[in-house]
This record gives structure tokens, sequence and C-alpha cells, in this order.
């Protein structure tokens, strides 16, 4: 156990390095940091010596080294565009965009599941066709053509909802959370509801299928023979055994809902790391993008490990030795 | 007030959203599309900054609601006598936020630190040779040569708190690393920092030991940037903000067809146009011309110029709202060559012609290279002008791109014609003189955004006898060579001057400034 | 006989599926109004010339004000809705379905050789794998693009905008298909015919494609027809954050981009008839995505 | 008991109903076990499923009746089906490993199926689960009960399987292939429970199997089945012992005794007459006996596979699949290698063939040194001369390939025949040979039997002109008279063509028709190795003797043809 925690970190650490050095690689063609960050009047032999301060022309390979040779002591740098420190302006805004994905992953479990169950308990009916279809239809219209949909429906024309922001937060030893307030929770239905819609999609159907599998294994037909009452059979047997799969793959996608709340970040100005990335990009502010990068690599590697940990607790066969 | 004229919503929910927006009487929110990048004042030389600090500090001069220049922590200035330079007097009794007393030694700092190598707005001072504190309250600015437009061009020069600044070891802006000042102000403005969240939200409130008269009625301003333009939109309409600068002129009618909103339309300073590669030998993206650059022949320069239909651009993509240039600044800038006001009219015949003329009565291609993010409507202007040249046989390849790369694209001489936006910060024709028509000369810091290389002999040679010319009738006969010179050599296509369109609430009393510039000392909310 | 009716099963669930009729219809009809969009369309909305500013934001004919020439109307540059639609969708499908092709090729590459060879060319296969999952495809497309512009001669980079933003989306999917035909290949590494195979002494390149990957096909087939749907919402969202194509060569996504400043000054037609025509042309994609689903795993029917 | 009158079951699909079972009638008496047996396909399975109403969808009952004392089974709403599932008849299924609910520990699964019958504490149910566990064999249950599925090993997991079924005491138990997934010693174990619990508890069992052994060792009476329809049913002795139908003779006929060696099968008709003349793909086969009889040779062989890492610091130990094994395969002789699962019989053929890499021992074929695991290149001779025939005939042909694509195979890799046509014209006289139509040349795998496609197998495997064959487990996925087809065949083969075999088996009784000599692999070792008439009628290691003995067989006078 400790050695296969071992061996998920230390890949973990290769990834993170990766997607480093292939995010770095990428800075010098995003555009010119230098022309971002002076004005109109500048003069060009200011913007060199500005280009020379910031170690612009260093070598790639050197750029690259002192990057993460900072990074590995803690130093995350300077954002070029506001002149603050890179960590704290990420750490600030880590709890908009991790609320904001939890809420979505748990929008998309809590509707998902049950629709998954059922839709599957009723491959047939009506209802079920209606379900899929409509998700179907849900996943096909680009994301951000449904937020603003929504901010129009929901924030316009029928006022209730905010149609921008987080709303009221509460600090709580330096996370800022919106999950303490009425107006936060409103705040965070649009923007939650938007992210969520691919994930509710996804894990619905992935339930789904498997919950059809499961159905038909020997240990749920044994199970039914034996006289089990059906909501026994359904969700202590055959839900439980479809989670391992579906753990899988909604780890997986967290990851890519962590990096697709840019869109929904943008445009809900949901102030989150997506955001300031999106930004950061407009002003080639080249250590926040780096380190947003970074960021996010940690998110999937520890989600991916949170994963495997998931797949411990709830499977007693990799949990316990077989004796056999 | 009330809480909302515009919906009489029944719903409890929406009944929510006006009492958190009502809270206190005065409040004023509002958005724009950018974030100031930072509150240091010295650190970066851009429009957001600057207009969202001039709030907070305050120049020697300022300008009123109509642009013209007036006394600020100066009361009064005159030029100096023996010498080139003006004299300052301060105005007495002007106290920072801190509470501590203003005086000459802070202007004296605030201009160290400007014009220091670590800022941004030092090329304001490029013509400054010597600062000088005769006493408490005046101070001398000594030029290299006369500069009578000096005292207009240094408006946006803030003055900052000498003791403040040094105590908090703010002493200098910062460039690579966040200081004090990057996140804290002090200064003598109308409004002064509350909280800031960067990219979030930002608080202000007024100033109460002010020295001058306040024209608002505000007791806080909450500033959010909103990036996407619907989203502002509808933040507006839903009344969670009170006033937005700017929304898309598309939804003008939107607004205007909505109960307590109104929209409110001026011409900004900016003035659209395209440029050439003059000095380029040959074509870049040609697929029939290669040994050639056409552009180099003004005839083909001014058939581009009657290839274009802005009458049709301002009808379809403005919607009448912005209004033709002949020059490279708006007739409200000081400068304007009312002697030539007239542009190239739309003419594809005579276009053709020209072609013809120059050699090319079939047209050719060529590379138009355009940004997407920088000015309003910037890549369908490009767009419909490829279209309108394709008319006359000059075909564009037409490539657009965040200004983040467009930039580094121009310098680096990677455009056959180019679009390009330009605001005189100075508010005065010498200004785009300096930066677009003057030949390059990164020595002297002259003709730096002259990305074509255009270069007149006579242009170079008046400008230093414009920038130094007390007389006002003289400067302006000077102007208008240049103007007619350009025109006629046709070194730029100006198109249009941006319009400038914001959108309040009915109950909010605001001025709209054509520099862009939005002024919390001017708003009143009823 | 009995092969027959096997063959024909699809074929009978075909016919027996309305909605599966219907997608394949619209799909159909996309395809074919998008291969010959340059015959059916009345102007060819890349051809600046063809089109004038002066047309422009016409309604569509239902709607007073409209030009009969513009069955729905024109935007704002004066362009042919129908026919912006019919090259925007062209382009779409061509970015879809070669990006599709191209992921496909380099994950079930990938993924085939991984499972074969298994341990570390596995490893590092999987850690690749890893790697790119945690880039998300904007960032993908954004370093793509940015490589690109770095070692392209200018005037190359326009005409290649297409191909990168192709490559951007398919390193951004082939994931997907090396984890599936990986663990595919793992369950056919079992059956006997592979290992009848290998004994036999044949080449390994022949073992991997000619043996095990027909039998691996089936849920490949749907994540293709999925992933063709996703990789044209995929260009959607890279042109709406301004990193997909030029608006002078629109595809599907970049006219929902530009429609979306229309929103809600009336033209309605801009935003709305592109986005009703994307939407049908991915949901009639992952229909038949679905019913592909239900005909190579009959359990799920 | 339980009566079945007339059942009928109906299919419906997309070309009308599809009759799976028709007309079946039976009666069972509480502490009667009834055996239902036939070959696949034959409906048994159908009819358990009817009984205990769990068809599959969108199966139905067409007709007839099901009686159990006095409810009528038809009658019930889907409710009350449900409550009496497990109160009154439960079933058992063949695999232990699946039949049980993976995530669940065994008492949890035990007291809900208690608790959904009867309204009893969960303390008294756990006391009733322990002393059921304990009473079916599970030593130390109380502790045991904590366990999960996995901890069990397979014959002990089959016994928690039949506590579930039993823990309601129910009156009918339908045993769907009980031990069909067993080795033979606990399969003995667990057959042994059936026959006590009917005796002791008056539970009425149905025991469907296609093992005729089994229904002959413990059961009262038999049905046999085929194609949906009862063909005998009756007393077994009287059955099996007597048959009338002449499918249950041919049937019996195909029944491999332990207790000799036939010569043939007998087989109903002789699928393929030979007229006498030599076929062209046997004349090719014989040109290719240029190599005369090839033996095999296998010194101090051992296999040994990395264990799993579990810790930073140790090495895992490794897990060693054979020790030190050592056989001599003689030159044109069948050497059978037996083994329960789990001994080491396949890794040991997977050695042979290059596909696990020995950790020591050498082996030799045909006194040339067989080099191992990688070492052995693609273009190595023995690639052509070893050929395998594997044991699971859908998975060992690609489903993907056309018939002739898949015989073609081995004459274009080792280049054997260089015209395409000649290919395939071989490749159909190869068909022929191996008892099957020619024109299955432009099929598919999937429109054959099991039987047919092994044919194709053994054809795929000759098409390489091989001297060594190795036949791992080649019938144990068919049935009994499928089995004795495929074994007539492969003994025609080896007898013509002398080619030398090594057959795979779990199978004794099986191994005693085919091989010359034998070796008895137990935990990869060896137990013993000689003669297999020998090793049948004079065992000496206890392992051997244990095995013989515990194999069903049937009483000697049945089998008598």
């Amino acid at each position: 156990m400790v050695y296969f925690i071992f061996k998920r970190l230390a890949q973990s650490v290769f990834v993170m390095l990766a997607v480093a050095f292939l995010a770095f690689s990428l800075f010098r063609f995003v555009g010119d940091p230098v022309s971002q960050m002076t004005g109109v009047e500048t003069s060009v032999e200011d913007q060199e010596r500005l280009r020379e301060d910031l170690g612009l022309n260093d070598p790639f390979v050197l750029q690259f080294a002192r990057f993460t040779g900072n990074l590995l002591q803690g130093d995350f740098g300077f954002s070029y565009r506001t002149r603050q420190p890179v960590a704290e302006m990420i750490v600030t805004r880590i709890p908009a965009t991790l609320e904001l994905g939890i809420v979505a992953l748990l929008i998309s479990l809590f509707v998902g599941i049950p629709t998954g169950v059922y839709t599957a308990l009723r491959p047939r009916g009506f209802v079920t066709q209606t379900i899929l279809m409509t998700t179907l239809i849900g996943v096909s219209i680009p994301t951000f053509v449904i937020g603003i949909m929504l901010i129009f429906l929901f924030g316009v024309q029928l006022g209730w909802l905010p149609t921008f922001g987080r709303g009221g937060t509460v600090q709580l030893g330096g996370w800022e959370s919106s999950l303490f307030t009425v107006d936060g929770w409103r705040a965070l239905i649009l923007p939650a509801l938007t992210l969520g819609v691919y994930q509710l999609t996804l894990t619905m159907r992935l339930v789904r299928a498997e919950m059809m599998e499961v159905m038909r294994s020997d240990y749920i037909r044994f199970a039914t023979a034996r006289g089990v009452p059906m909501g026994r059979l359904y969700f202590r047997h055959a839900l439980a055994n479809t989670l391992v799969p579906v753990i899988t793959i909604v780890g997986l996608q967290f990851g890519g809902v962590i990096a697709f709340s840019i869109v929904t970040e943008s445009v809900f100005q949901w102030p989150g790391m997506g955001l300031l990335f999106l930004e950061s990009i407009r002003f080639v502010d080249i250590p926040v993008m780096g380190v947003y990068l970074v960021v996010i690599a940690f998110f999937f590697v520890l989600v991916n490990l949170i994963v495997d940990l998931l797949y411990v607790a709830i499977d007693p066969r990799l949990r316990i030795k077989d004796v056999s | 007030m009330t809480c909302n004229t515009f919906r009489n919503s029944t719903l409890l929910a929406s009944a929510a959203i006006c009492l958190s927006v009502s809270a206190s009487a005065e409040t004023l929110r509002w958005a724009s599309t950018t974030d100031p990048q930072t509150m240091d004042p010295h650190a970066v030389n851009s429009a957001p900054v600057l207009s969202f600090l001039n709030n907070i500090y305050e120049g020697l001069v300022r300008r009123g609601q109509d642009m013209s220049i007036e006394p600020s922590l100066a009361a009064s200035w005159e030029p100096l006598e023996g010498e080139d330079g003006w004299r300052f007097n301060l105005r007495q009794g002007v106290k920072f936020q801190d509470g501590s007393d203003f005086t000459a030694e802070d202007v004296m700092f605030s201009y160290q630190r400007a014009s220091n190598e670590a800022a941004d707005v030092r090329s304001w001072f490029a013509p400054v040779a010597d600062v000088r504190v005769v006493d408490d309250h005046t101070i001398d600015f000594v030029t290299k040569a006369p500069n009578p437009l000096f005292p207009d061009s240094i408006a946006n020069f803030m003055i900052l708190d000498k003791g403040w600044a040094e105590a908090n070891d703010a002493a200098l802006p910062a460039r690579d690393a966040e200081n004090y000042a990057t996140m804290n102000v002090n200064g003598t403005g109308a409004f002064t920092l509350v909280s800031r969240d960067p990219g979030v939200k930002t608080v202000l409130a007024p100033h109460a030991g002010w020295w001058d008269e306040a024209g608002h009625n505000l007791t806080e301003a909450v500033f959010t940037p909103i990036g996407n333009s619907a989203t502002g939109l509808a933040a507006l309409l839903s009344g969670e903000i009170d006033f937005i600068q700017p929304i898309p002129l598309q939804d003008v009618a939107q607004v205007e067809s909505r109960d307590g909103f109104k929209v409110l339309e001026g011409e900004e300073t900016r003035v659209i146009m395209f440029g050439f590669g003059h000095e380029h030998e040959k074509l870049l993206y040609s697929s029939d011309v290669s040994d050639a650059n056409p552009f180099a022949d003004p005839r083909v320069r001014l058939a581009a110029a009657h290839a274009i239909d802005v009458a049709s651009i301002d009808r379809v993509l403005f919607r009448g709202k912005i209004e033709p240039a002949s020059q490279l600044v708006p007739a409200d800038i000081s400068g304007y060559s009312e002697a030539n006001s007239s542009r190239p009219d739309y003419n594809p015949d005579r276009a053709k012609e020209l072609l013809a003329e120059a050699g090319y009565p079939d047209g050719f291609s060529f590379g138009l290279k355009c940004p997407n993010d920088r000015y309003i409507n910037d890549e369908a202007v490009c767009r419909a002008a490829a279209s309108m040249f394709a008319a006359v046989g000059l075909k564009a390849e037409l490539s657009t791109g965040p200004v983040r790369d467009y930039w580094p694209q121009l310098r680096e001489d990677d455009f056959d014609m180019y679009l390009l936006g330009w605001s005189p910060g100075t508010f005065d024709m010498e200004h785009p003189i300096r930066f677009l028509m003057h030949s390059q000369d990164n020595d002297k810091k002259l003709g730096s955004w002259n990305f074509g290389g255009y270069s007149n002999a006579r242009v170079d040679e008046l400008l230093p006898m414009i920038q130094q010319e007390i007389d006002p009738a003289k400067r302006q006969m000077m102007i208008d060579e240049v103007v007619k010179t350009t025109q006629s050599e046709v070194a730029y296509i100006p198109l249009y001057t941006q319009p400038l369109i914001w959108a309040a609430k009915d109950n909010v009393d605001l001025t709209q400034r054509a520099d862009n510039f939005f002024m919390l000392r001017w708003v009143t909310v009823n | 006989m009995k092969e027959f009716l096997k063959r024909s099963e699809g074929v009978w669930l075909f016919i027996h599926s309305p909605a599966a009729i219907l997608a394949a219809l619209v799909a159909l009809l996309t395809f074919i109004g998008a291969a010959f969009a340059p015959w059916i369309a009345s102007v060819n909305p890349y051809d600046l010339g063809s089109f004038s500013l002066f047309d422009g934001l016409l309604p569509p004919v239902w709607q007073e004000g409209a030009n009969p020439k513009f069955l729905l109307g024109t935007d704002d540059q004066g362009r042919d809705m129908v026919s912006s639609i019919l090259y925007g969708a062209r382009l779409s499908l061509i970015i879809g379905l070669s990006a599709m092709v191209i992921a496909t090729v380099l994950g079930v590459g990938l993924g085939l050789a991984a499972g074969y060879y298994g341990g570390r060319f596995d490893a590092v296969v999987m850690r690749i794998a890893d790697i790119q999952l945690a880039l998300p495809a904007i960032l993908t497309a954004l370093l793509i693009d940015g490589i690109a512009r770095g070692v392209l001669p200018a005037d190359m980079q326009q005409d290649l905008r297409i191909a990168v933003l192709t490559l951007a989306i398919a390193l951004s999917l082939w994931v997907n298909f090396a984890r599936t035909a990986r663990a595919s290949t793992f369950v056919q590494m079992q059956k006997e015919y592979v290992q009848a195979a290998i004994i036999m002494g044949q080449r390994p390149i022949r073992v991997m494609f000619v043996h095990i990957l027909p039998n691996i096909l089936g849920p490949l087939l749907v994540i293709m027809t999925v992933d063709l749907a996703s990789a044209i919402l995929l260009e959607a969202t890279l042109s709406f954050l301004g990193i997909g194509l030029p608006a002078d060569s629109p595809s599907l996504g970049t006219l929902i981009r530009i429609g979306m400043q229309f929103m809600l000054s009336g033209e309605w037609w801009i935003l709305w008839i592109p986005t009703l025509f994307l939407v049908a042309l991915v949901v009639s994609i992952n229909i038949l995505g679905d019913f592909l689903r239900d005909v190579f795993n009959p359990r799920l029917r | 008991m339980l009566t079945v009158e007339n059942l009928t079951v109906k299919f419906p699909s997309r070309f009308g109903d599809i009759t799976a079972i028709e007309d079946v009638s039976l009666c069972i008496q509480p502490g009667e076990i009834h055996g239902l047996v036939g070959e696949s396909g034959a409906g048994k399975s159908t009819v358990g499923a009817a009984i205990i109403g769990l068809l599959q969808t969108p199966g139905y009952i067409a007709e007839g009746d099901l009686k159990l004392g006095d409810t009528d089974l038809r009658a019930l709403d889907p409710g009350e089906a449900h409550a009496l599932r497990g109160k009154r008849i439960s079933m058992i299924f063949q695999d232990p490993q699946t039949s049980l609910n993976p995530l669940m520990t065994v008492e949890d699964q035990l007291i809900e199926t208690i608790q959904a019958h009867e309204n009893i504490g969960t303390t008294a149910a756990r006391t009733r689960a322990i002393d059921l566990l304990e009473e079916i064999g599970i030593t130390g249950a109380a502790e045991r009960i904590k366990s999960y599925p996995h901890q069990f090993s397979g014959g002990m997991r089959q016994r928690v399987v039949i506590a579930l079924a039993l823990c309601t005491n129910p009156e009918l138990i339908i045993a769907d292939e009980p031990t069909t997934a067993l080795d033979v010693a606990v399969q003995s174990q667990v057959l042994d429970l059936i026959r006590t619990l009917a005796d002791t508890r008056k539970i009425g069992f149905i025991l469907i199997t296609h093992d005729i052994g089994v229904i002959a060792q413990i059961s009262d009476s038999v049905t046999v089945m085929r194609r949906g329809c009862v063909v005998e049913t009756g007393k077994t002795a009287q059955v099996l012992g007597a048959p009338q139908e002449s499918y249950t003779i041919g049937l019996m006929d195909a029944v491999p005794p332990l207790d000799r060696k036939l010569r043939r099968f007998r087989v109903p008709e002789e699928t393929h007459d030979s007229d006498g003349s030599v076929s062209r793909a046997e004349q090719w086969l014989l040109q290719g006996q240029q190599q005369s009889e090839i033996g095999l040779t296998i010194d101090a062989l051992q296999v040994q596979f990395p264990g799993v890492r579990t810790s930073l610091f140790r090495r895992p130990e490794p897990f060693t699949a054979l020790h030190s094994v050592s056989f001599e395969v003689k030159p044109g002789s069948i050497l059978g290698l037996v083994g329960e699962s789990g001994s080491g019989k396949s890794t040991l053929a997977k050695a042979i063939t290059g596909l696990v890499p020995p950790s020591g021992g050498e082996m030799k074929l045909g006194g040339d040194p067989l080099p191992t695991g990688k070492a052995r290149g693609r273009r190595h001779p023995s690639r052509q001369l070893i050929q395998m025939v594997f044991q699971d005939p859908y998975s060992s042909l690609n489903s993907r390939h056309r018939i002739g694509d898949i015989l073609s195979e081995p004459l274009w890799l080792y280049d054997l025949v260089q015209d395409k046509d000649e290919r395939r014209a071989l490749a159909a006289d190869m068909l022929d040979l191996v008892g099957m139509a020619p024109d299955a040349i432009d099929k598919y795998p999937h429109q054959f039997s099991g039987g047919q496609r092994q044919r194709i197998a053994v054809a795929r495997a000759l098409l390489a002109r091989p001297r060594f064959l190795i036949c791992d487990e080649p019938t144990s996925a068919l049935d009994v008279s499928i089995q004795a087809e495929i074994l007539n065949l492969l003994k025609d083969l080896q007898e013509k063509f002398g080619l030398t075999i090594l057959f795979i088996s779990h199978n004794l009784a099986v191994v005693r028709q085919m091989a010359d000599d034998m070796v008895v692999l137990r935990h990869g070792r060896i137990e013993e190795f000689g003669p297999s008439e020998v090793l049948f009628e004079t065992p000496q290691a206890s392992y051997t003797q244990k095995l013989l003995e515990l194999t069903p067989v049937m009483p000697k006078e049945w089998n008598s043809a």
C-alpha cells in the first residue's frame, strides 16, 4: 500500500515536471509579454531593457531551469501583469474554481446517478427516452451558448439569479467560500449547472451502461434468486458494483472539469483560476500561466491518486489479500 | 432612491437582488472589460490604469469634462523666464488621503519616481532637462527646448506622497515584483481605496478631505471587471450594476428599448486607420507580385483609400455611430487641420483607374494584418475592408490575431498592410505626428509606432518646430502642412473615429469624456 | 443464411429505430451539403469579392425587410447565411473528421502497442497519456498554435491554421482512443487466437494490426463517432476563446462566435441558425454513436 | 412437491417466437435429486430459470403448469414471486467466482437473505448463518463469516453459495452446473454435500449438468433433454443403465470410461466417410514427413513469475509455477499431462511454445536444444514444427477472419506454398481431411459450432506441417458427443502422420483414452510419470490415487458397450 502510493507519487512528479516543461516551451510562442506590459509611448529602448531584466533574452533551457528551480524552492515568481506574487494570485483563486468544480461534480453525481439507475432499470420507457434525448441535446450545445442562455433567462428575464461573480463569500482561514451564504449559493447555481451538464450526461450514461451490465451478472441473478428485496438489490448490490468504473471516469473527468471551467468562468466572470489564466494569456503573463498549468497538473494527479485510493476503499479485493 | 423603476417584477428573488444592490443609497456599482493591473500610477502606462487612478491620484493639471486643461494640484503655471520650461504654483492646503500635507517635495519625488527607468511613463519626461523645487509650493520644470504643450502632456502624471512611499518601501514603481504601492494608495484625489481584490472587485470611498468641491453624491463606488460583453450587459439589465463601459454597439437598441436604462454615446479620440509597409522592398504575402512593393506607389495607396466605403461600414457594422476620419485625430482635438478635413471618397472606379495607372490593372494580392481583440469591431472592419478591396482587384489575404502577438508582428515588419488605432495621449495633433508620421528614429525616440517606415524629410523637419512653436496660428500652419503632405502621399488611410458607448441606469448621471476615462467625481445617483 | 442474418442485424435494428434514421438523415444531408458546398452555395464566403457589406444584416425571408436572394438572411458582412453554414459545416467536418482520424491513428497505434508489449513501453505510453490529460484542450491548442507560429514561415501560418487547429484537437482526443485500445488489447491478448499467432512466429505488427485490431474495432468505432461530435464542439469552444479559426474562413464554431455578438441585437438569425444547425449535427452524430454502441453491445439494448 | 407439466418457453425475436423448451414435464419429491442432463442448447437451464421465474427477457412461459406444493407458480404476481424466491425455491449457479457480490462480506449477504424472508433480529440471523456455515463444512465459521468472497477458495466459495441458497430453508434448490467450475476433489465434496442435504433436510434438488458422471453418482432420477425436448426420463439407473432412446445410447457411448482404454469411440454417424483414396491434403502432409518422428525432452524446467511489489525496500517473492520439471515425450507417442487447475499445465505448454521464458532447465526438440522465451526467433524451425490446439474454440480462431484466411496463414507464414490459389485449395482439402465441408472456407468462425471450430483449429495446426502437437484441453469446452468425435479425429491423425502429441487435460478419463505415457502434475511438481496404463491400473503416488478415486464414474455395467 505504502509502496503503491509512493509509486503513484513518483509518477505524479514526473507528470507535473513534464507538463511544466511543455507549458514553458509554449510561452515563447504565445506573444511578447513586454509589448503587453508597456504603454504605447514607451520607447523601444526601454522595452528592450525590460526584456533583458526579465531574462526573456536568455536561452530557453536556462529560462526553464530558472523557472523549475524557483518552483522547487517554493518561489513562484511575480506576475508580469499585476506585479503580484503568483503564488498568492493563484491561491486566492483556487477556492472559487474548486468550489465551482466540486459543486458541478456533485450536481452531476446527484442527478446523474439516480437518472442513470432509472434509465437502466426502465430502458424502454418513455421517460427514459426523454431523459436520454434531453441530455444528448444538452451536451451538443456549446458550453458558452448554454451559459449565456442561462444568464439571460434566469438573470435578466426572470431575475431570479445573479448574472456574474460569486455573490457573498465568507473567509474561512484563507479559504474564501461562497458555500455559506444564500447569496453565494445563488451565484453558484448557474455556473455549476453550465459546467456540470456535460459531466452529468456522462455520469448518467456511464451508470446506465454499467448498471445494465451488472444487472446481468451472476451475483445479481443469484441475489434475485434468493429473493433479496428489490431496493437493496438495485442499490446495495448493483449500484455499488458500478461504482468502480464510474469513479474512474468521473475522476478522470474532474481534471477536465477544472480545466474546462475556463469557459464557464469567462462567461460568468467567475473569479477562479481559469479566468485568471485567460487574462494571463491575453497579457502573456508567463509566470502566472506556468504556475497555473503546474497547479492544474497537480490537481489532475491528486484526483487520480484519490481515485486509486477510492478503489481500495470500495473494493475489498484490492484491500484484503486473497487467502486462497 | 427607488429599488427599481425598470422592472416591476413581483418575484421575491428579484426583490432580493434589488435590496442588495441598493443597500446603501449612494453606492455606484460599475463594470468595465479590464481590471486596472496595478494601483501604482507610474508602473504602467495603460488606459485602464490611468483612467481608474485618476479618481484616486491627481496631477498638477487635470482635464475637465470637455477635455480642456484646468488647474489641479497646481493652482496656476506660467512659462519660465530666461529659460525654456514651466513654473507650477502649487495649491495650498491640499492633504493626502492619509492626512499628510502636499508640498513641492512630493512633486519632485513623484517626478523622480515617474522618470526612473523602472517607470513605464518616463517618456512623458523626455523633454525635461531639470526640475527644481523653488519653495514648498513652487516647482520649476526646465525643458530642453521650448515646449508649449508640456503642461497638457502631464495631465496623467500623478503625484504620490513622498513620506508614505518611502516609509512603505515603494520609492520606485514595481517592475518585476510587487511593492506596497501596487495594492495600496495614498493620493490627493476625490476617492480613496477601501479594498481591492484584483480581477474581482475594487471598492472606493470618497476622500473626506479633498480640496475641491465634490460634484458627486456617492458614498461608495464598487468596480468589477467583466470581460465578456454579453455577461456585462446582462449584469446591467438585471440591475446588478449601475453603469458599464463600454457596451457592444449592436446592443444599444436593446438597452434603449428597456425602461430604466440609457445609453451614452460619443466619439472617442481614437482614429482607426490602415498603415502600409512603405519601406518594404517587396510584398511579403503576395501570390502574384513578388519582386516589388506596389504600396510604395502613392497612387496604389490612394486607390486603396478610394476602395473603402466608410459609409457602409458605418451603417452595417457601427449602426451609424462613427464619424469618418480625414486625418489621424478627430475634429475636436487641438491641432486638427480644418483645412484638410476631406477624406478620399468611396470611388471604386477611380481606384481601378489608379491601379491601372500604377501598372496593376488586375490588382494584386497582399497580406492584411488585423488585431481581433483591440478595437471595436476590428476584425469585422478588416473583413469588410478586405471585401471592398477585392471589389477593385486588391486581394487581401486577411490575417487576424490577438493583440498580444499583433504588436510583435508589426514591430518585426511582418505585414503588407495593417490596421491601427491611435488615440493622442496629449490630445494634440503633435502626438500622432511624433509617433506615426516622423521617420523611425530610435535614438530620438521618434516614429516609434511608424511601423511601415513612412518617411518624409519635410515632416521630420516640421515636427520639432511644431513642438516648440508658441504662436498657435503659426503652429497650426505647420500642422496643416504636415497633414496636407501626409494626405497627398496617403501615408495612412484614416478610416473613422471610434465611437464611445456606455450604458447606465436612468438614475445615474455621469459625464462621458472623450478619452474614455470614467470620473467618479462627476457621478450622481438619484 | 445465418451470415446474412447476422450481418443484417444492424440493418434490422436501424430500420426499427426512428431516431437513428432521422439522425442518419440529418448527418447524411449535412455531409452532402458540406461536400458539395461549392456547388450548392450561392456565394463563396471565403471569396471576399463575392459578397458586399451593402447586403449586411438582412433577415431570413420570412421576416420583413428580407431579400429573397438570402434564404436565411445575411450576417454583418453581408454573407449569405445558407452559404456560410454550408461552408462552415464543411470546414467543421473537415476539422472534426481529420482530428478524429489523426486521434484514432495515434491513439489506437499507441494503445495497441502498449497493450501488446505491456511492461515498460506501456508505462511510458500511459505516462504520456497522463501528461496529455493534464493539459486541457485549450492549452494544447495554444501550444500547437504557438509552436506552429514559431516554426513555420509567416506566409504558411495562415494557410495552416486549419491544420494546426486540427492537430491540436486531435492531440486532446487521442488519449481516449489509446486507453480504450489498450484495455481492449489486454483482453484480446488473453485470447487464444492471439497466442496462436504469436506462437506461430508472426510479426508483432501483423499480430497487432491484422489480428487484434479488427477485434477491437467495435468500441473504437463508438468512440470515433462520439469524438467526432466532441471535436466539432471543441473547435467551436476554441473559436469562442479566440484560438480557433479566423473570421474570414468561418467554421460553424466561428459562425456561432460571431453570432454571439448579435444575441440581443435583434439579428437573432446570425447566432441561432448556425447554433441550431450545429446542435442538430452534433446530436445526430451522437445518436448514431449511441446506435452503434447498442449494435456492438447487445446488452445495452 | 414440484410438478412441471407441459412447460413451453418461447423467446420472441425478430423472426417470430423461438421455442426454447417445449412440452417439458417433471416431478420432484422432497429429498429427491433430479438430474437434468443434456448437451449445450438442450434447454436445461431454461427449465430451471422458468421454475424460479428468472427467464431472461424477453422469454416467457407460453404454456404449461408449474406447481410447488399447492402454489401455482404461474399465478403469482411479480411481488409474490419475488417473495417466494429464496423462501421456497432457491438456486445455485455454476461459477462460485461470479455468483457472490464481491463487495459485500459473506455475513452481510447471508443476513440480508435471511432477513429478507423472515422477521428476525440481526444477531439471531448471524447465529443461524454461522451454524449453517459450520454445518456445510466451513470450519471457524464465526470468524470466516466476516470475510469477503474473494478470501475463500473455489470450493469454499461454492459452499458459501450453497449456504446462501440454503439459509432460508427452501423446499427446492435448482443447482445449475454447480460443480463444473470446480476441480475433481472439490467437486466430490460439493456433490456429497448436496446428497447429504437432500437426505437430511429433505430438500428437493434439480441438478442441471452436462456431466453424466455427476448425474450417475448422486442423482435419484434423471431427465435427458435435447433441443428443448425431453428425450427420456426416469430413475437414474434405469435411464442411464438401460437407455431406450438412440440419443441416450449415443450419449452414453460418447462418455469416456475411466477404467479402460477404448481404441475409438463409437460415434452414431461417422461424420466423414473416407473412400479410401488418399486426399491431396493427406499427401501434402505425408510429403512433409522428411523429418522422422520427433520427441521432446524436458529437463529440470523451472518457471517463475515475479511477485507483485508491495514494498519499496523488499524485492517481491517470485511465484514458482514449475519446480524443476523433467520428462520426455517419446517420438510418435501421445503424452498425457494431467493436473488440477493451478497445477502448472498451461504454464508448461506456454514454456514449450516460447510464450513464457523459463528461469531454469532446458528443452530439446528431436535432439536439438530448443531456445526459450525471447531467444527463440520468429524464424526458428520449431515455430513450425510445434503447433498447438487450444482449449476454447471460440477464442482460438480470430472471429474477424474468414476460415480460408485463417487456414492459409501458416502456409504463407512458413512459405510452404507460394501460390495464393494453391494455398486456398490446400486449405479446403485440409478442411475435408478434418471432416468439414470445404465450402466452409469462405465463412467466418462464428458460423460454426464449437466442435466444428475445433476441427478448423486442428486443420490450422496441420497446415503448418507440424511434427509436434500440443493439445491444451482441446475438448473441455465441448459436449461429450463432440468430444468423442474430436478425440477420434486426433487419434486418426496421430496414427496417420506419426505426430507426437502433448495432450493436456484435467479429465483423467479422456487422458486414459488418448495417452501412451502420462505425467501427473500438482502445484508445479511432477507427482508421477510413466506409461499411462500402468499408472491408471497401479497408481503409486497418493495424489494420483486420490484423483482416480474421486472422479465420478458410472457403474461399470451401464457403460457396457
